[in-house]
């Protein structure tokens, strides 16, 4: 399945995924609407730290401790994509204790959570964090060990 | 307006050519009556022919046929010619007069070997000698133009459609064991005889239809081989090229074709090794000669002839055979007239050259 | 303080409507440009830092920014433009010769823009590339003086060594030093994937890069830095650079500061130690040194690969191509006055050669008329700005391009003509690691594999506008050019005539 | 082709469904239940009561999830006995059920202890069930005082259901603090004073001495009238069946890391088993929902076919009170790093190279981060414990680590 993968040696630091992403899950059609004096809540954040930096999104794992995990049943897989239904959730944050990437925060509520769902609940397409990076450090791929993707590898 | 030489004039034709393998002689009547039927494709501003074995009293003598605008040229070439070569025989060449063909410029044919003291300080193998000498007239004796310069074959042309201009030479008082034919169909041409066609250089003889694209890249690439294009057409650069190839490279015929219709380099990677080497090599070697554009050729030469479309095959050419003979045309009418029932007809691919020699000729081409 | 005579050239304009403050314009400057002001809550900038190099408006999200050239004047006139009056205070303020980047931006003639191409009606077809062959493959090298053949009467390949080019373009010396390590991997990896050159400048080649030989021409320039027997057999050619178009007889300076680790192991010299390339190699200092080191070296690479020798056009530089192409040399490259350079004396980049159009047009008619020309190939470089420039170059003769402005502003140069400073925001012209790591190979080689790719597809329609199928029968081809608005003497250079004739 | 019967219908029970269904989609399963409702979630009792979710909504598994998954639901059927030799289980109705593979996963029932007076108490209530909530929900006025005895999750987590739909609420523990359990002092303080800020009246250390149907009388003699009350002192396994049926047990059923019992083809998992902390590397019963699932899942795996351990066992917990949230795990032993400015409160135990636990009070974002070093045992020499110690980040790791982290499909 294709996932969102990340590569530091070609991260600016720039925090343009943040607000790509923020925009994207907003809603809203401008860009300068949805963003200008408002939070930003992405779902995917830039880790800084001594000239180095990357920015970490849901692994959307195969094994999702977030969704065993879940106490609503909110979180689940769909297609492969971890995606959580907020109208279920009630915010306990479970999902938050168990990430082993700490990838899923509170959103604007306070009462759910929101997590990367590879733009799929969005008109993206693509998800807007790979869209939007000016350096290929965040890529949309099919990595996983597949019996094809080794052959391929072969 | 300008002529030939002063402009680059680009020309649609027809051309048609015979051979017979055993060398049974053809009358020259035979290559009339086949040109003549392709009249549409000429617009009467140039005809011309070349035959092979005509003259057999004179087969080891260089026949040069001149045009000359007046005698003041007339004799300032001779001149030149007397100091360089023996004058075995002089006239002016035999035509038919007739209202078709007019401003008929004066026409000369001499019989002649190279004096051997220049020769020998010349330094030059013979038929060096003998095409620098005829660069030279036609470069730079004003008004003098050699039109055919090989061994027992001539080349007859004028202004006017070619079946006047057989009629005008008296073809039909020649007979060879090969002839080529061209009418022409310039674009701005004021009409100059000696841009009519066939060119020759040495025994080689060009036809040609077509107008190639590659003209300046191949002519400022030989003109650095000893070579002037005075007339700045296609036949005659395409001349030099062949005469550049076989005579002073020693390419075969086949080798030559590959040169100037080059197979394209996704044909050579599906060759066999050695083939692709060969013509890769040749590719590489002779880049600037290779010829695009759309050109069918018969080249004339001693012993035989060659067609040879360009690799797109932009242009018509056919094959016909019967007996020991064989035809080339820009089209099937031209060979049918002459030869209704023939034993195999076909069309050559582009690139790919169809070479035919005498039989008792078979070890001396270098195919 | 003294007073500052200068003014921003520049002005950075900011639509305060649309600024989300984001702070990308302030991260991605490195002339720190930007700053956000936490009381006022919005950006500010200082617009003296500002180099128009557009980083900052490439990567705005909202399109908030915009860079004009500052409206200030100086009182100027035809004579003391508000140029000539900047250098002045310059000068006068540092007392040093000016610095400048890229080519020569002086309103020079461009002759490519003066020379019209032709194509084919009704006398002779147009030929379409999507449905026949249409072919850009280059040898570049000598030709064969005569025809050997076997006992059997095969032709034996007695071909120099050439370089075989899909499209006739390379990518020009652009040294490890004046460019980061990614853009030439970037440029490395374009020319394996397009099966044409890049060239390492005189800087020697990485080792992560000796994969990339096949496609790469190693330089061997006065400095010879990172020159060795293995440097010299690791490429498919070796460049001798006697000049360059930007600065005829003119060294080079890479300073200390920028030979870091990897430089120096690249260069073979001491880290931190400035890598100076003398004006002239001081073993050649006439026509036949030039000559034993062409010979030098092609016995150290055992006559396996084309020795080029590189140029800058000047004034006679018809009689000295002869000169090279009687020297043994298999390629000469000639580099007009408008090619590009990490940093040049201002004054020599902008006053010393001649363009590239007439030095090439002089060169293949001296080197024809002298029966040599096919004893050499001849590249040009010096601003060939588009397939269109391709075409016109090769049909006045050369045999292919050599290209690297372009090829910068493919992999993000703004040409903002700053690179002497180091701190090139696109990571191409500098080390700092942190700049160097914003051009991504992954994608600046795809880009400069897409230009390429557009310019063979266009060169191959204009080809097959003119009738023409293979690119050989193109080159010296000037009766397909004609020239506009020019005068005989320049038409004569050129050997072409002009639009009508 | 098999026969899964599962007796429970809640987080372990459901975890062994759906991971049978991983390996074997068509082997029959049977889901007992001796509550008549579709799978929800426990949990969400107390949101159900202050309006954050409702019935329909705090389903665990969507209302197809049985025709989904093939799974034949018997529900409100009590089972009786577990016959390990005969491979039956029997239920209320006399109904035997023939099974290849058990799953018993019967959770655990609140605790009542004898407290003195209870049998006074018309209005009591224990907080465990949709059933319980139910209840409780009923008897509920804005007059009602409620007294709840218990600060630990149950009771913390139904003082925050009900408080905006009675009068007062008075909460007694034994215990110092709030949340024993799962914070230390300090962080308890911090949870105590925003929970008081919502009227709640604490009264810790104590515990009720005499009951009677209107009032408590504690220990220290302090008297807390009511109207309501709400038992919330813990809870007890519910192992009878399997220990009646000769499984080895201990406070919990034990299990293999497979999940196995000493029964042969009988698998427990959630509440009603021990697990293996590797915090404290011992076996204990960790009530948590997540380690249901996950317990569950894993004996559903074996169970068909394939082998698989469960041996990630950690306690933990993530709970807000009034938008005021925690988050806590592991073990609170060895050194410890603190910070705190008063709302937000940190604080990391560490022992032998390893992270032993952590509580986070307000900002607990990305607490997993944390968790995930103590699940993983990851040696804090390996990583940037400086860095990390302050905030959370994959930045602490080392580089492949992190490219491991990032690149590479999970």
């Amino acid at each position: 399945m294709k996932r969102v993968y990340v590569n530091e040696k070609w991260c600016l630091g720039c925090h343009l995924c943040e607000y790509y992403c923020t925009f994207a899950n907003s809603g809203v059609s401008s860009m300068v609407n949805a963003l200008k004096d408002k939070p930003l809540r992405p779902r995917i954040r830039v880790e800084e730290h001594d000239g180095i930096s990357f920015a970490v999104s849901c692994r959307h794992c195969k094994e999702p401790l977030c969704v065993k995990g879940c106490i609503t049943g909110a979180l689940s897989v769909k297609n492969g994509v971890i995606t959580v239904d907020s109208n279920k959730c009630v915010g306990c944050y479970t999902c938050i204790l168990s990430c082993p990437y700490g990838c899923i925060s509170p959103d604007d509520s306070g009462h759910a959570i929101s997590k990367c769902e590879l733009c799929t609940k969005n008109a993206c397409g693509e998800p807007a964090c790979v869209k939007g990076c000016p350096n290929q450090a965040i890529v949309y791929e099919d990595r996983d060990v597949t019996d094809t993707n080794k052959e391929a590898a072969v | 307006m300008l002529r030939e030489g002063e402009i680059r004039i680009p020309s649609g034709c027809a051309i048609s050519g015979v051979i017979s393998k055993s060398g049974t002689p053809i009358n020259g009547r035979e290559m009339i009556k086949s040109i003549a039927t392709m009249h549409d494709r000429s617009n009467g501003l140039g005809g011309g022919f070349a035959g092979y074995g005509i003259y057999p009293q004179y087969p080891d003598l260089y026949a040069f046929h001149v045009f000359y605008d007046s005698n003041a040229a007339r004799e300032e070439c001779e001149r030149f010619l007397d100091k360089r070569f023996d004058i075995i025989n002089l006239s002016k060449i035999p035509v038919r007069k007739s209202d078709k063909i007019t401003s008929e410029p004066l026409i000369w044919r001499y019989f002649v070997e190279p004096l051997k003291t220049r020769l020998k300080d010349s330094k030059l193998d013979e038929k060096e000698y003998v095409s620098r000498c005829v660069i030279s007239i036609n470069s730079n004796i004003e008004g003098a133009y050699v039109f055919s310069c090989g061994k027992n074959m001539g080349v007859f042309k004028a202004l006017g459609y070619p079946e006047d201009v057989g009629e005008y030479f008296r073809l039909d008082e020649y007979e060879g064991y090969a002839w080529t034919a061209h009418g022409r169909y310039p674009t701005n041409t004021p009409g100059w005889w000696g841009g009519a066609h066939p060119f020759a250089m040495l025994d080689y003889s060009i036809v040609h239809n077509g107008e190639i694209s590659s003209y300046d890249a191949n002519r400022r690439n030989i003109e650095m081989y000893g070579y002037k294009c005075n007339l700045q057409t296609d036949t005659e650069v395409i001349t030099y090229i062949i005469d550049f190839l076989l005579r002073k490279k020693g390419l075969s015929l086949t080798e030559a074709a590959k040169v100037i219709a080059a197979p394209f380099w996704s044909t050579i990677d599906h060759m066999d090794e050695e083939q692709a080497a060969q013509a890769r090599y040749l590719r590489a070697a002779f880049s600037n000669l290779l010829i695009t554009g759309p050109f069918s050729i018969i080249l004339g030469f001693e012993g035989g002839l060659m067609a040879l479309n360009d690799r797109l095959k932009l242009r018509s050419m056919v094959i016909g055979e019967k007996d020991d003979k064989v035809y080339m045309a820009s089209e099937e009418c031209a060979i049918r007239v002459i030869e209704p029932h023939l034993d195999r007809i076909w069309s050559p691919k582009g690139g790919e050259p169809v070479i035919v020699t005498l039989d008792s000729y078979k070890d001396k081409v270098f195919i | 303080m003294a007073i500052d005579y200068l003014y921003p050239e520049y002005e950075i304009v900011r639509d305060y409507d649309k600024c989300i403050a984001c702070r990308v314009c302030e991260r991605q400057c490195s002339n720190e440009a930007h700053w956000y002001d936490d009381g006022k809550g919005k950006m500010l900038c200082d617009n003296a830092k500002c180099v128009d190099c557009h980083r900052c408006v490439s990567l705005c999200p909202t399109h908030a920014l915009k860079i004009v050239k500052s409206g200030h004047t100086f009182k100027e006139n035809a004579n003391w433009t508000g140029k000539t009056i900047t250098e002045i205070y310059r000068q006068a303020n540092s007392g040093g010769v000016l610095l400048s980047s890229m080519g020569n931006p002086e309103p020079f003639p461009v002759y490519w823009d003066k020379i019209l191409l032709n194509a084919s009606q009704v006398t002779n077809p147009s030929i379409d590339p999507l449905r026949e062959p249409m072919e850009t493959v280059t040898y570049l090298g000598k030709k064969p003086a005569k025809i050997e053949r076997d006992e059997n009467g095969r032709i034996k390949n007695n071909l120099s060594p050439t370089l075989k080019l899909s499209t006739p373009v390379m990518f020009s010396a652009m040294s490890y030093g004046s460019i980061s390590y990614n853009a030439h991997e970037s440029l490395a990896r374009a020319a394996s994937e397009l099966g044409i050159c890049y060239n390492t400048g005189e800087g020697g080649l990485h080792e992560d890069f000796y994969k990339y030989g096949p496609n790469t021409i190693v330089q061997v320039a006065s400095g010879r830095f990172g020159v060795s027997k293995d440097y010299l057999n690791a490429g498919a050619a070796i460049e001798i650079k006697i000049g360059q178009g930007a600065k005829p007889g003119i060294g080079g300076h890479l300073p200390g500061i920028k030979v870091s680790e990897d430089i120096s192991k690249t260069r073979m010299i001491p880290k931190g130690s400035d890598a100076i390339s003398p004006a002239p190699h001081h073993d050649i200092y006439s026509i036949e040194d030039l000559r034993q080191l062409v010979y030098s070296i092609k016995e150290a690479s055992d006559y396996k690969k084309p020795v080029i020798v590189k140029i800058a056009a000047v004034h006679n530089v018809a009689a000295i191509a002869s000169g090279i192409a009687r020297s043994g040399a298999d390629i000469i490259a000639i580099d007009g006055f408008r090619g590009g350079t990490g940093a040049a004396p201002t004054r020599i980049r902008d006053s010393v050669g001649i363009p590239i159009e007439l030095a090439l047009a002089s060169v293949d008619s001296r080197l024809r008329e002298e029966g040599i020309r096919d004893d050499v190939g001849i590249v040009v470089g010096g601003s060939v700005r588009s397939a269109a420039d391709l075409v016109k170059a090769i049909a006045l003769g050369a045999d292919a391009c050599y290209i690297a402005t372009a090829a910068c502003l493919a992999m993000g140069c703004h040409l903002c003509r700053s690179c002497q400073a180091g701190k090139c925001n696109w990571g191409i012209a500098t080390q700092r690691p942190d700049l160097v790591k914003r051009l991504n190979p992954d994608i600046g080689y795809k880009r400069l594999v897409n230009l390429v790719h557009a310019w063979d597809h266009e060169v191959k329609e204009i080809m097959g506008g003119m009738g023409i199928n293979s690119i050989e029968a193109l080159r010296g081809n000037r009766l397909m050019l004609r020239g506009i608005g020019l005068s005989s003497t320049e038409l004569d250079i050129l050997g072409i005539k002009h639009a009508g004739q | 082709m098999s026969r899964f019967v599962i007796i429970g219908n809640s987080a372990a029970g459901i975890g062994c469904a759906e991971g049978i269904r991983t390996v074997d989609k068509d082997s029959e399963i049977i889901i007992i239940s001796n509550e008549p409702h579709h799978t929800y979630s426990r949990p969400l009792i107390s949101y159900l009561l202050c309006g954050m979710t409702d019935e329909q909504r705090m389903k665990y598994r969507p209302d197809s999830f049985y025709k989904d998954n093939n799974i034949t639901a018997m529900l409100g059927c009590t089972v009786t006995a577990v016959d390990p030799a005969a491979h039956t289980v029997s239920l209320d109705s006399g109904e035997k059920i023939k099974y290849d593979k058990l799953m018993y996963a019967c959770g655990s029932s609140p605790f009542v202890p004898p407290m003195k007076g209870l049998d006074t108490v018309k209005n009591k209530f224990t907080f465990m069930s949709l059933d319980d909530a139910r209840a409780l929900d009923k008897a509920l006025s804005p007059d009602s005082r409620v007294l709840v005895i218990g600060a630990g999750l149950i009771g913390m987590k139904c003082v925050e259901g009900i408080a905006d739909k009675v009068k007062s609420i008075t909460v007694v523990d034994m215990a110092d603090r709030v949340l024993p359990s799962v914070l230390d002092a300090d962080g308890a303080k911090l949870v105590q004073s925003a929970v008081e800020k919502h009227g709640v009246k604490f009264l810790l250390g104590d515990s009720a001495k005499e009951l009677f149907p209107d009032k408590a009388v504690l220990n220290s003699g302090a008297e807390v009238p009511f109207d309501i009350l709400v038992v919330a002192v813990g809870v007890r396994p519910n192992i009878s069946l399997l220990k009646d049926a000769g499984a080895d047990c201990n406070r919990g059923i034990l299990t293999d890391d497979t999940m196995k019992t000493s029964l042969d083809d009988v698998y427990a998992a959630g509440d009603c088993t021990e697990s293996f902390d590797i915090t404290v590397k011992n076996s204990r019963i960790l009530a948590l929902l997540p380690n249901a699932y996950m317990q569950g899942e894993n004996a559903g795996i074996n169970m068909a076919g394939v082998s698989r351990s469960y041996n990630k066992a950690i306690p933990m917990n993530a709970m807000g009170m009034f938008g005021y949230h925690m988050i806590t795990a592991g073990t609170y032993e060895g050194d410890s790093f603190c910070e705190s400015d008063g709302t937000d409160y940190k604080k990391l135990f560490f022992k032998d190279d390893r992270l032993m636990g952590y509580i986070m009070i307000g900002d607990v974002s990305r607490a997993g981060i944390y968790t995930s070093l103590i699940r993983e045992q990851t040696p804090l020499s390996s990583i940037d414990f400086e860095l990390i110690k302050h905030h959370p980040q994959l930045m602490a790791f080392e580089k492949t680590e992190r490219s491991a982290k990032l690149s590479e499909s999970h």
